[in-house]
Formats: C-alpha cells, sequence, structure tokens
C-alpha cells in the first residue's frame, strides 16, 4: 500500500521534499526458511548518525547492504532520502556514498586515476577540480600520482573515504571502516567523519559497542534479524545500552 | 537352413548380447537413482529421530 | 610532479591540514548529472585498458602461456615422420591455443574487481548492470585479438611455413573474429559466476568448454577449411561461419539478459 | 508442521505404477509385435517370403535399443526444459523452492541423459564397431552430459544458498539454450574428416510406433514420479536443515 504512493510521487519531488534519511517498513529479508532480517521499521530523520550493533550473523551487514542497493530485500519497502530501493534504484545510488573495511579501489590505478574513475562514473560536473579538492581534503595530494597498492592501510581508507564522497552523496553508509586501522589512523578518520556530519547523514555498522555510541545520534540494536532498540542516543547512557546489548547477545 | 534364411537373420545373434546390454544397463542407471532416493529418504528420517530424540531430552530437563 | 599541481578551485574552503589535526574540510558541494550510458561504458573499458597497459598482467601471462602450449603442440607432433603436413589439423590447433589461453585470461579478467571488492564500488554508482558486463567483455575481446595477433603468426613460423596455404586463407580471420567474440561474451558470464566460487580457476574450465563446444566445432570447421581452401570450401564455410555467428548473438543476448542477476548475487 | 499433501505427491506413488506398467508393456510389444527393421540389402538380390512377405534385406535386432533409447532421451530434454523454467521462476520469484526443484529436475535429467548414453554406445558399439565417434547426436549428449555435471559442480563450490541458487538457475538457463544450438551447428555443418554415418529410419509402421509412444510416455510417468519423490525427500532434508540451525542459537 504504501508502494502505491512512492510511485505517484515524482522521484525529483521525493528528493527534494525527503525530510527522513531511512524510512524502513516492515523490512525482511529471509532466504528458504532462513530469516536474515525480520520485520523491521524504523524511520531516520536527516543529518542523523545511526549506529547499528549487534552480534555477528545479527544482520548488520544485510541491513546495511539492502541500504546500499546491493542486496535486495524479500519483503517491505525501504526508501532512502525518499526515494524507493526498489522502484528508484539509481536515485538512491545517486545520493549514496559506501565506505566498507574493503577499499572498493583499483590497487594498479593511482590515488588520483581512482577518484577520476568514480567521478566520471557518477558524472561529476568537474572531475578533475572535484578530484583535487577530495585529495586536499583526505590530505592526499601528494601522493596523487602514486598507484593505490602503495598505499599504507590508513592511506588506503583515506582514498576511499574520498572515492565515497566524490558524488557529494548526502547519505554515507559505513561498514566496519575501523577494520585494520591502527589507532593513529582511526584518530585521522574520526576527525575527517567529525568534518562531514553537519551536511550528511551517517549510517555506521561497527562492533565496537562504545564507538558506535559516543559517534552516533541514533542507535539500532540487532538480535537475529529483529529489532531489539531503535532510540536516539540522548534518551540512553552508554551503561544501560551495554547492558541492553549483552542481555539480547548473551540471552 | 536356408542360406538366404541364415544370412537374413546374421546379425541377430551377434547383435543380441548388446540389446540385452543396453536394456540391462539402462534399468541399473535408473534402479541406482531410485537407490539414492532411498538412502537419501533414510537418511533424512534417521536425522529426524535423532532430533525429536534431543529435543525430548531437553524438555525433560 | 607534485609540487606543481593544480590549485583547486574550491581553495577557499580546503585548508591545508596535518595529519594530526584533521581539520574541518568543508567540501564544495557538487553537481552531477547521469553520464550516458555509452559513456560509461567507454568509462569502464578505458579503466581495463588502463590496468592492463600499466601491468600488462594479463597479455603477459596469456601471451606467455600461448607459447607454452605452441611448445606443447610441437613435442606432439615431433614423432610424425617429416614430411607431415600439419595443414589439415592447423585449424584446430589454433582453436585449442585459443581456448587454453582465453580460459586464462577470463579466470584474471576479474580478479583485480575482487582484491579490494572494487566491482562493488562499480555497483554502487546509477549505471545499468548490462553495462558491466558489455565493457568486460569488450576488453576481453580486445586483449584475446592482440594475443591472438602475436601468436598466430608464430604459429604459422613453427608449424605452417612448410605447408602450401590455400589462396583463401584470409577468410580465417572471419571466424577468428566471430570466435574471439562468442569467447569473450560467454567467458564474461562465466568468469563473474566463477569468481565468487571456490576453486574458481577449474570451475570456470569445466563450464566454458562444454558451454561454448558448438562455437568451437563451428569455427575450427571454418577456420580449416579456410586453410585447407578446395572448391566445395564455400558449401562448410559459409554456414559454420553464419551458425558461429548465431551462437554469438544467442549466447550473448542470454548472458545480457542473465548478467544482472549474477553480478547482484 | 503439517503441510497439506500436495496433489502431485499423491499422484507419485501411482504415477510411478503406471510408468512401470507402461514400460513393461513397451518392452514386452518391443520384442513381440513390432517387426524388426530392414537393414543392408542381401547379397546377390536374394530373398526370402518369412510370414507372407519378401524379405530382400537383412533383419535387424539391435534396432530394438531404438525403442527405449530415444524416449529416455526425449525425457531426458524434458527434465532439461524443467530445469530452466524454474530456473526463469526463480530468478523472478526468489523464493528458494524453485531453487530445490530446479536441482531435482537436473538431477532426474542426469539420470535419464546416463540411460541415453549407455544405451546410445551399445547401439554404437555393435552397429559402428567403436566405442565412441564425433557424431552429431552423440556428441550433443556428450556435451549435455558434461554441462549438467558441471551444474552440480558449479553448485557445490558455491556456500551461500542464495548466491548458490542464482548461478545455478542462471547456469541452467544457459545450458538448456546451447544443446540444441550444439545438435544444430554438428549436423548442419558438414564436417571433413568424418563424414555423418547417421542413417535417418524410414517411417515407423503402426506397430513400431505403438511400443515406442507407450515406453515414451511410460518414461515421462517414471520420472515425473521420480523427480517428485526426490523433491519430497529433499524438501524434508530442507526444513530439517533449517530447524536445526534454529535450534542451535
Amino acid at each position: 500500500m504504501t508502494e502505491v504512493v512512492e510511485k505517484t510521487s515524482a522521484p525529483v519531488a521525493a528528493a527534494a521534499a525527503a525530510d527522513s534519511a531511512l524510512e524502513v517498513r516492515a523490512l525482511s529479508k529471509a532466504f528458504g526458511t532462513r530469516k536474515a532480517l525480520d520485520s523491521l521499521s524504523f524511520e531516520l530523520p536527516t543529518g542523523a548518525f545511526l549506529a547499528i550493533c549487534g552480534a555477528n550473523g545479527a544482520g548488520k551487514t544485510t541491513l546495511l547492504r539492502i541500504l546500499a542497493t546491493l542486496a535486495r530485500p524479500s519483503s517491505g519497502s525501504v526508501s532512502v532520502l525518499g526515494c524507493d530501493i526498489k522502484e528508484q534504484p539509481d536515485e538512491v545510488r545517486a545520493r549514496i556514498g559506501f565506505i566498507s573495511h574493503r577499499s572498493m579501489l583499483y590497487p594498479d590505478l593511482t590515488a588520483e586515476e581512482n577518484l577520476l574513475l568514480a567521478a566520471r562514473l557518477y558524472g561529476v560536473v568537474e572531475p578533475q577540480t572535484r578530484v583535487s579538492e577530495l585529495l586536499a581534503a583526505v590530505e592526499l595530494t601528494a601522493r596523487r600520482y602514486d598507484l593505490a597498492r602503495s598505499f599504507s592501510r590508513g592511506m588506503t581508507q583515506r582514498l576511499a573515504i574520498a572515492r565515497a564522497l566524490i558524488h557529494d552523496p548526502q547519505l554515507v553508509l559505513l561498514d566496519e571502516p575501523y577494520t585494520g586501522l591502527d589507532p593513529h589512523a582511526s584518530e585521522i578518520f574520526d576527525a575527517l567523519l567529525a568534518t562531514q556530519r553537519a551536511s550528511r547523514s551517517f549510517v555506521l555498522v561497527s562492533h565496537d559497542l562504545r564507538k558506535g555510541f559516543e559517534l552516533a545520534s541514533h542507535l539500532l540494536l540487532l538480535n537475529r534479524g529483529k529489532l531489539e532498540l531503535f532510540a536516539p542516543s540522548a534518551e540512553l547512557d552508554f551503561a544501560s545500552f551495554s547492558q541492553l546489548y549483552y542481555q539480547t547477545v548473551g540471552g | 537352413m536356408d542360406p538366404i534364411l541364415a544370412e537374413i537373420y546374421s546379425t541377430i545373434l551377434p547383435a543380441a548380447p548388446y540389446v540385452i546390454a543396453a536394456y540391462a544397463l539402462m534399468w541399473l542407471v535408473l534402479l541406482a537413482y531410485v537407490l539414492v532416493i532411498v538412502t537419501g529418504q533414510k537418511r533424512t528420517e534417521k536425522q529426524l529421530a535423532a532430533l525429536e530424540e534431543a529435543l525430548n531430552a531437553k524438555h525433560k530437563q | 610532479m607534485t609540487a606543481t599541481e593544480p590549485t583547486p578551485r574550491a581553495t577557499p574552503s580546503v585548508p591545508t591540514a596535518t595529519a594530526t589535526s584533521a581539520a574541518a574540510a568543508t567540501l564544495t558541494p557538487t553537481a552531477t548529472r547521469r553520464p550516458s550510458t555509452f559513456r560509461q561504458y567507454r568509462i569502464l573499458l578505458g579503466k581495463d585498458l588502463r590496468r592492463e597497459f600499466r601491468t600488462r598482467e594479463m597479455l603477459t601471462s596469456m601471451g606467455i602461456y600461448a607459447v607454452l602450449v605452441l611448445i606443447v603442440f610441437g613435442t606432439a607432433l615431433m614423432q610424425a615422420s617429416a614430411g607431415f603436413d600439419v595443414l589439415p589439423v592447423a585449424g584446430g590447433l589454433i582453436w585449442a591455443l585459443i581456448v587454453f589461453t582465453s580460459l586464462l585470461g577470463l579466470n584474471r579478467s576479474f580478479s583485480h574487481e575482487k582484491e579490494e571488492a572494487a566491482l562493488e564500488g562499480i555497483m554502487l554508482v546509477p549505471l545499468d548492470r548490462s553495462v558491466i558486463f558489455l565493457a568486460k567483455a569488450s576488453a576481453n575481446v580486445l586483449f584475446l585479438l592482440v594475443v591472438e595477433i602475436i601468436t598466430l603468426p608464430l604459429f604459422y613460423f613453427l608449424f605452417l611455413s612448410g605447408s602450401a596455404l590455400a589462396a583463401t586463407f584470409g577468410l580465417a580471420i572471419v571466424p577468428l573474429l566471430v570466435g574471439t567474440i562468442g569467447i569473450a561474451g560467454v567467458g564474461t558470464l562465466l568468469a563473474t559466476i566463477t569468481v565468487n566460487t571456490r576453486g574458481q580457476d577449474v570451475l570456470l574450465a569445466v563450464l566454458f568448454v562444454p558451454l561454448v563446444f558448438p562455437l568451437l566445432y563451428a569455427c575450427v570447421a571454418a577456420t580449416s577449411v579456410a586453410l585447407l581452401g578446395g572448391e566445395d570450401m564455400m558449401a562448410t564455410f559459409g554456414p559454420a561461419v553464419a551458425l558461429a555467428a548465431a551462437y554469438d548473438v544467442i549466447m550473448i543476448l542470454v548472458s545480457w539478459l542473465l548478467y544482472d542477476f549474477i553480478i547482484s548475487a | 508442521m503439517t503441510e497439506k499433501p500436495n496433489i502431485f505427491d499423491r499422484l507419485a506413488p501411482a504415477l510411478l505404477v503406471l510408468g512401470a506398467l507402461l514400460t513393461t508393456a513397451a518392452f514386452i510389444l518391443n520384442f513381440t509385435s513390432a517387426p524388426l527393421v530392414q537393414g543392408a540389402l542381401l547379397p546377390d538380390n536374394g530373398l526370402a517370403v518369412i510370414g507372407g512377405q519378401v524379405v530382400t534385406n537383412k533383419l535387424l535386432l539391435s534396432q530394438k535399443i531404438f525403442y527405449f533409447h530415444m524416449p529416455v532421451a526425449v525425457t531426458s530434454f524434458v527434465a532439461l526444459l524443467f530445469t530452466a523454467v524454474f530456473g526463469v521462476l526463480f530468478l523472478v520469484k526468489r523464493n528458494s523452492h524453485y531453487d530445490l526443484m530446479a536441482k531435482v529436475a537436473t538431477e532426474v535429467a542426469l539420470v535419464f541423459i546416463l540411460m541415453t548414453m549407455v544405451s546410445g554406445e551399445m547401439w554404437e558399439r555393435f552397429e559402428w564397431g567403436v566405442w565412441w565417434t564425433w557424431e552429431p547426436r552423440l556428441t550433443t549428449y556428450f556435451i549435455l552430459m558434461l554441462l549438467v555435471i558441471g551444474y552440480f559442480i558449479l553448485r557445490n563450490a558455491i556456500d551461500d544458498a542464495e548466491r548458490r541458487a542464482t548461478y545455478a538457475a542462471a547456469f541452467g538457463i544457459i545450458a538448456f539454450i546451447d544443446a540444441p544450438i550444439s545438435l544444430m551447428i554438428t549436423r548442419l555443418v558438414p564436417s571433413g574428416a568424418h563424414p555423418v554415418i547417421f542413417r535417418t529410419d524410414s517411417g515407423l509402421s503402426t506397430p513400431m510406433l505403438i511400443p515406442l509412444l507407450l515406453a515414451m510416455f511410460g518414461f515421462f510417468c517414471l520420472a515425473f514420479a521420480l523427480y517428485r519423490f526426490r523433491l519430497r525427500q529433499q524438501t524434508l532434508k530442507a526444513r530439517l536443515d533449517a530447524l536445526k540451525t534454529n535450534l542451535e542459537d
């Protein structure tokens, strides 16, 4: 029934009018008798920072991949920034960036070539300028002609961020971005995130409870595909949140 | 026996083993598949019984 | 090099910062205009060509492999009598060479896409999935053709220099082209499947060889008659090439239709 | 837990019996009422009168294989058609049950392809005196067998159930399309080295047609019954596995 509403609204109008970053209605993902996600519903306002927590196999990554249009839901509806992921996947794709623990870069292309490739595919109007701007923002200007293969883990991750932000996405999805980063590199990553928070919404999937709690404006706790908690982090303190986490995971 | 008749039936006897073998092998393949189905069924039933037992033990606790 | 890098237009909003204090780097909002499908195809194809031009990974490995296969052919034919004419089996040998070599290349064509999940990055871009297929298949056609251009003269030099080639030998280019396109089309689809499986190298061969068998059969026939010539050569050459082309059209169409499902899985 | 019994599942035992009866009838008629076909001409224009008919050719027993060989081959191809159809249905509907159905249909196809191969081999060994020749139909079936075996190797090489189902569906479809092309190309492209030693049988008389059709229909019944039995067992196994994983966590 909600789908009819989605269809009638024109994509551009819908995007402009969107006041929620995510609108998830009865989202399920199942294959055979295995249910990865079981009837999730929540709504995230724009500009929010959502942290998705849960044990291994709770469905965190599955949820994120559905939001990124990389996996398809079995039932229910999801709209990202006012665009339905089934009806207008390309509209969604144009508005989201994705950063995972894998860099999504070509190791045999230079930093600049990697960014230019993404910029051109997205159709960024002035790709060269944009690439320079982003390389400066992630402090890789000096390494722009170096192969991505030669980069350290921290530098690779910075380049991956630049790649994800190349088309100025309004929603950034982060899949365990801290995996393999040393403390120094993750500090830089945090600082970079902080600069972007004002202009974008974020969804973070992380094992790290404290980190997620510190960064997030909203928390989502998944347990075996079921929504255990969805609340603004202001309503919780860390102790009660971690208690709830260990109760559900341990129980 | 009439040599012409012998000529007419000359390939029948040599062909017989092949004809018999063809039919036998066809049924053998089919039978093998039936065996696969039956053993599969038996294994599934055994697993089901084991599961039932484990569940019963759990409930008694 | 880096000292003279062009100043970005958006300099005012991008203050230089040290690594320890990644200061506020507010990015300027940027406009995007979705490029045409053909342009996206060219960008993706260009990416593969640039990569290959830099690493020469596929071309060198395929080239060396082709030479090794030629050595094996030579060993196999060594015991034949001195005057043994390779020409009647040349068509078959050429296609054996192409099939084995292309298997190696196809196996490699997706490894760099998976290494850092770059393919996922491409999937996140608003573009038609079949563009990815067409770009990758085109790249594979080009790489295969380059390898053929290098190894086929070598094949002639090693095996056929003593044989009397028919005047129609130039026609062999047609089945070579048609066959290469079909191999790249079906092979790209299968390589996308097998790159996500255990034991991908062997599996690609197991699926690929029977699937391209009809194409192989037609191309061997057409190539052989083109090299051998003869009066009724066209009676074989015509239908063989036509059927190979029909195979290409049907299989590439089906692969193109199935590709969205495969790459999204 | 209890599901309403499927109409096909209830039909399956009956079909199995019917299939067995029909193929047995075909087998008997094949060796009793169907006449022997005529082979090479007798030397020196020889002729004989057998049962009121003039016979000028050698009579062939080997052709009796054909009465089962052909129906089995057709059945295997029909099973493969099911693989492709279930593959399409799976890709459209994303229901794991279609994947299971496609898998079982392919299993049945493999069984019937093997039956086709062994019976064909026997005929060929006697008639042509060789174990193997690159004859169009023979080659096509060999390739088909490799494709079907490849289908199962592919399935075994993937862990993720949804991905396995998708890839298997796609490969099933493309393999089904490949088979007729293979037959067409091997038949239509004249091959220089090997003349096509294929004798097109002249039309079949009614006494010959009856056992053929009986066998064809019988094998359809058998194949379908086996398919349902296997599907039922596999469905049960899938449910059992799901139950086990549910209990574990």
